[in-house]
């Protein structure tokens, strides 16, 4: 029955992170879609810790843990990129 | 329908997709963005297509997939330095057009 | 296990969704942001198929490192005021055959993919029969340091002529003012004070368990990647016009170490490669981890050295 | 199958920070402007995150799990703070003030 | 004694590269000669041993495949590397002169250089199917670097496109390479060939692997990368390029065909190799005669020789082979002459247009008589061992009454010594105006002339290669494929 629940519970954050896809889409400026890239690595966080309790293979927090501290380099190394507004 | 056979599904249709994008894009960054998920398809590959152990998946494809993950990290990195010198140099981020006989 | 399958369908169904848009998109920028999450979903691919150690090294290197190196890549170009979007293609000559060819292959592919059946006496599963003989617990690492350990020597060699490649392409030796965050941010400091010890612990602690249970040199190295990547970001360490002997000492450390302990074996009357003990392994993975990080940071960094900021 | 007590909290937790998660995302889809959606996705991903890790924690019911989850959840506090602050300046100023082109 | 020289061939180099990134500039020079000196000797237990009939092993770490990685040395993975060590210790006595290791330039090229020859040297002893992935990456980024070092945009140019197409190349090799390791459960290419069975599965994996393969071998039609940056690289690295790098592959192809049942794939299979390859010899002559530039006309030569290979699929016969590893050796010595040739007098000239070249006979008469003595191997004239590759290959075709193959040699020859000629006669031509003479140090005169030699004694060898070569065929014969008898 937990089965079922983690596993249901993937799929909605799944399907939520590929949602965050609409507003890469859309923007309309760079700050948008790194939003969408902290959505996505939050969410990707959660589904890996369900997953470790799904599988039952621990080690997957391990990778959680590296994707929350990778989230944060990934955002730094987007600041700086030039935003839209800006190009000519 | 089991999950590998979808691993294995995709992995192949994403391979494809980047030989096609490898060739047809125009941007040097997107060739590698092209190559790069041509790689982790063929990595998907490597381990579906080795099957699996009473231990989970074939131990000695985990570690060639591992090795090719370094390799093309690797590979990229230098790519990347190519073509930022490349562009300072001659303002291109493209290889189109012939290299010319004169 | 139906939702498993449900799960499976709908990362393979997005991945393939995904490759396609970063492949025929017009703005870089927004493509790059898909490649990301591409990697990522390529993770989460991993930790479905089973594969933690791999999830590891893809979380790091595939997702991260791959993601950020890119980024970095963008904004040189942007910086030297390249366009982000790519002019509409004007191949169309090219474009149709070649999404023909790339059908076909996709489709052989797949098709004969599925004609694969295990054969029953792999050498992966005797890499499991001979794993206890190693005094390893994790089958991975018996590979890639034991059984293949000249596989893995020759990928350091790889890496090695990344670095030795981007530094002859480097051009002029100017370290470059490099794009960094404003410090004046408390928060920045803050992020330093905590994520870089949290990196450096999860890295030794990688590292060290990599014998037994997922984990190694390459995961830990990635990590501690992230380390330096994020204090070259921050501009807590600059980048330096010339190499000193530390950096060149470190950039080798671990061809060297997997080079010099393979060769010796020959002074042993054993075959080269062959490794004496345990005490080795984390030798070699030591050195190896720190190789890692040294090359990918300055590969990142654009840079030949990096060292704390001069006033 | 039977559900424990302590099953049906951690379930029920984690639906709701799954709630959370998905508040967040229709926050970012439905927003009119890009702070107002980094407020939603920050917040209620920040949230989703906690409860997400006290259902896991409740349902794993081993102290070792629960501790690397708290750490997680704390990290990924911090990541998402800095992350969303610089997204802030980024949308504010442009690219970071302090930040320039390599000089050729 | 083998055990030895197997370790010294890979890893004296890959340390000389290691000190010599640690060490002082001062000792770069010292270094590069001392690593390269000790290959010669490595190869005297090898070659001894083959010729006494013995497969000479090394399972490294002391594990046998399919569990571990294991070295084989048979007669053409001697003969491999008794051209890779001849062409690499010349070619370096040019590349000292011409990158002295002490300055920036030589810095940056020396530790390359070295690993792509420990990884050279790596791939032609590997047996294992991986193994040989990750050497082939390594000689692709290697080279890639080597041809950019100079850091001309047109070199780098060349540079990226070489190394997005091998990359993609190795990609299919690993796909492949997946598919094998599924299908037999072993990554040992001997074991492979001994566990596979013909069926569409092995067709498309052999298909896959050959196509990355040639297409890092630069067969037509894949062949879009090579001109350019065999053309545009430095001297000592197109030597290198054309005369091993492409062979690498090549080599990995009639390994995995004639020992690891790529063969299976079947004669149709074959027959399409070696259509492949009277295409390249037709069309890359062709358009050698069609360049304007010296270095280009030499690198679409290459792709014409390359195609000469090819025809041993089709053939399959003992003494189709036996013409093949030759032609692969003599073209690896006159084409590594041909580029030092090429680009020392490209420097001396100031421009590689062939019309400049009027009147460089008589000024750099050394320079054009390594050109000429290495391009009279090309065309297969005798007394070189150009032509007695040609010759070889001709009455192999003839045995397997193959008129078709007769007749693309044959043409292939004439179209090679058109432009060979072309380029030979405007040498001799009478000068448009007598272009001013640059006065040259002493030290750098001195560098010009060690060029100069290096170029000549590489020529030397290749005519040489013709007078004596029945060593040689001896040597390859011992190793004939299994299953090819006669």
């Amino acid at each position: 029955m937990t089965g079922i629940v983690l596993g249901v519970a993937v799929v909605f954050l799944l399907l939520n992170l590929l949602a965050g896809l609409w507003r890469i889409g859309a923007g309309p400026t760079a700050a948008d879609r790194m939003l969408a890239v902290l959505l996505f690595g939050s969410t990707t966080v959660a589904v890996l810790l369900i997953m470790a309790e799904w599988q039952g293979d621990g080690a997957l927090r391990t990778v959680a843990l590296l994707f929350v501290m990778l989230a944060t380099i990934v955002t730094l190394a987007f600041v700086g990129t030039p935003s839209d507004r800006e190009r000519p | 329908m089991t999950s590998t056979t979808v691993y294995l599904l995709a992995a192949s249709a994403v391979f494809g997709i980047g030989v096609y994008g490898l060739i047809v894009a125009d941007h040097i960054l997107r060739k590698l963005l092209a190559l790069n998920m041509m790689g982790s398809a063929v990595f998907v590959f490597i381990l579906t297509v080795a099957g699996v152990t009473p231990e989970g998946p074939d131990p000695l494809a985990q570690a060639l997939v591992l090795t090719g993950i370094v390799i093309a990290v690797a590979a990229t990195a230098f790519a990347l330095a190519l073509m930022v010198r490349m562009f300072q140099e001659t303002g291109l981020t493209s290889l189109q057009g012939h290299d010319g006989d004169d | 296990m139906t939702i498993g399958v449900l799960v499976d369908v709908l990362l393979a169904l997005s991945l393939v969704g995904l490759s396609l848009q970063v492949v025929t998109g017009r703005a870089l920028f927004r493509d790059l942001v898909l490649f990301i999450l591409f990697g990522l979903l390529i993770a989460l691919s991993w930790a479905r198929l089973g594969a933690p150690d791999v999830a590891l090294a893809e979380a790091a290197i595939g997702a991260g490192l791959t993601g950020a190196l890119m980024l970095m890549a963008y904004r040189r170009l942007a910086a030297g005021g390249a366009a982000d979007v790519s002019p509409a293609r004007r191949r169309p000559l090219l474009a149709l055959p070649v999404a023909a060819l790339a059908g076909i292959l996709v489709a052989i592919i797949g098709l004969s993919a599925q004609g694969v059946e295990r054969v029953p006496d792999a050498a992966g599963t005797l890499v499991l029969q001979e794993l206890s003989a190693t005094g390893l617990g994790n089958p991975i690492t018996g590979v890639l340091l034991v059984f293949r350990g000249l596989d893995t020597m020759l990928e350091m060699a790889v890496l090695l002529v990344a670095l030795l490649g981007a530094w002859a392409v480097l051009g002029a030796a100017h370290p470059g003012r490099l794009h960094q965050v404003d410090r004046e941010t408390p928060l920045v400091s803050a992020l330093l004070t905590t994520v870089a010890p949290v990196t450096l612990l999860i890295a030794t602690h990688l590292l060290l368990v990599g014998t037994d249970a997922p984990g190694g040199a390459f995961q830990a190295g990635a990590v501690l990647t992230g380390c330096g990547v994020l204090l070259v970001l921050t501009g807590t360490v600059r980048p330096r016009a010339a190499a000193g002997l530390l950096t060149k000492l470190l950039a080798i450390a671990g061809l060297a170490a997997f080079a010099l302990i393979g060769v010796s074996a020959l002074a042993l009357g054993r075959a080269p490669m062959t490794l004496p003990g345990m005490w080795a392994v984390y030798l070699i993975e030591t050195a190896m981890m720190l190789s890692i990080a040294l090359t990918m940071t300055l590969l990142f960094a654009r840079s030949r050295a990096l060292g704390p900021e001069q006033r | 199958m039977t559900m424990g007590l302590a099953d049906l909290i951690g379930a029920t937790l984690l639906v709701l920070g799954c709630a959370f998660y998905g508040a967040g995302t229709v926050g970012l889809l439905r927003f009119p402007d890009v702070y107002n959606r980094l407020h939603a996705l920050t917040k209620a991903d920040n949230q989703g995150l906690l409860l997400v890790c006290a259902g896991l924690a409740v349902l794993s019911g081993s102290w070792g799990v629960t501790a690397l989850l708290a750490v997680i959840w704390l990290l990924g506090l911090t990541a998402a703070a800095v992350s969303a602050h610089l997204i802030a300046r980024h949308a504010r100023h442009g690219p970071d003030p302090g930040v320039s082109a390599e000089e050729p | 004694m083998t055990t030895e020289a197997l370790t010294l061939l890979v890893f004296a180099p890959l340390a000389g590269a290691l000190v010599m990134v640690v060490a002082p500039r001062r000792a770069a020079a010292p270094i590069a000669v001392l690593s390269l000196l000790t290959l010669p000797p490595a190869l005297v237990p090898l070659t001894r041993a083959v010729r006494a009939g013995e497969l000479v092993q090394l399972p490294l770490a002391g594990f046998a495949a399919p569990l571990g990685i294991v070295w084989r040395v048979d007669a053409l993975a001697v003969t491999m590397l008794l051209l890779s060590v001849a062409v690499v210790l010349l070619v370096s006595l040019h590349a000292l002169a011409s990158f002295p290791p002490e300055r920036e330039s030589g810095q940056r090229f020396w530790p390359l250089w070295l690993i792509l020859v420990s990884s050279l040297h790596a791939l032609f002893l590997s047996a294992d199917l991986f193994n040989l992935y990750v050497t082939l990456e390594l000689v692709t980024l290697a080279g890639v670097a080597l041809i950019a070092v100079r850091g001309e945009p047109a070199a780098m140019r060349a540079a990226m496109r070489y190394l997005l197409l091998g990359l993609m190349a190795s990609l299919f090799y690993l796909l492949a390479t997946a598919l094998l390791y599924g299908q037999t459960g072993t990554l040992d290419l001997y074991l492979v060939g001994e566990r596979l069975e013909a069926g569409g599965l092995t067709a498309i994996a052999v298909a896959l692997m050959a196509t990355g393969l040639l297409l890092k071998a630069a067969i037509v039609p894949l062949h879009v990368w090579l001109p350019a940056a065999h053309g545009k690289a430095p001297g000592p690295v197109s030597a290198v390029l054309s005369a091993l790098v492409v062979k690498a592959a090549l080599y990995i192809l009639i390994r995995l065909w004639f020992w690891g049942g790529g063969g299976q794939a079947g004669e149709h299979a074959a027959l399409l190799l070696g259509v492949l390859g009277a295409l390249a010899i037709l069309y890359a002559s062709a358009a050698a005669i069609a360049q304007r530039r010296l270095k280009m006309l030499v690198a679409y030569s290459t792709l014409a020789q390359l195609g000469y290979v090819m025809l041993l699929f089709p053939l399959a016969s003992a003494g189709a082979y036996r013409a093949v590893v030759f032609h692969v050796v003599a073209h690896g010595i006159a084409k590594a002459a041909m580029f030092l040739a090429a680009a020392n007098l490209l420097r001396a000239l100031g421009s590689e247009r062939l019309q400049r070249l009027a009147g460089a006979g008589s000024r750099h008469g050394l320079d054009v008589l390594a050109f000429a003595l290495a391009g009279v191997s090309i065309m297969g004239l005798p007394p070189s061992g150009g032509f007695v590759a040609k010759w070889l290959l001709l009455a192999a075709a003839w045995q397997e009454r193959g008129w078709a193959w007769v007749v693309v040699i044959s043409v292939g020859s004439l179209l090679a010594a058109v432009y060979v000629f072309r380029v030979v006669s405007l040498a001799f031509a009478q000068p448009l105006r007598e272009p001013e003479r640059a006065a040259s140090a002493g030290e750098e005169q001195g560098r010009a002339q060690l060029t100069s030699v290096a170029a000549l004694l590489l020529a030397a060898l290749a005519i040489v290669l013709g007078l004596a070569s029945a060593p040689l065929i001896a040597l390859i014969d011992q190793g004939l494929p299994p299953g090819m008898l006669r």
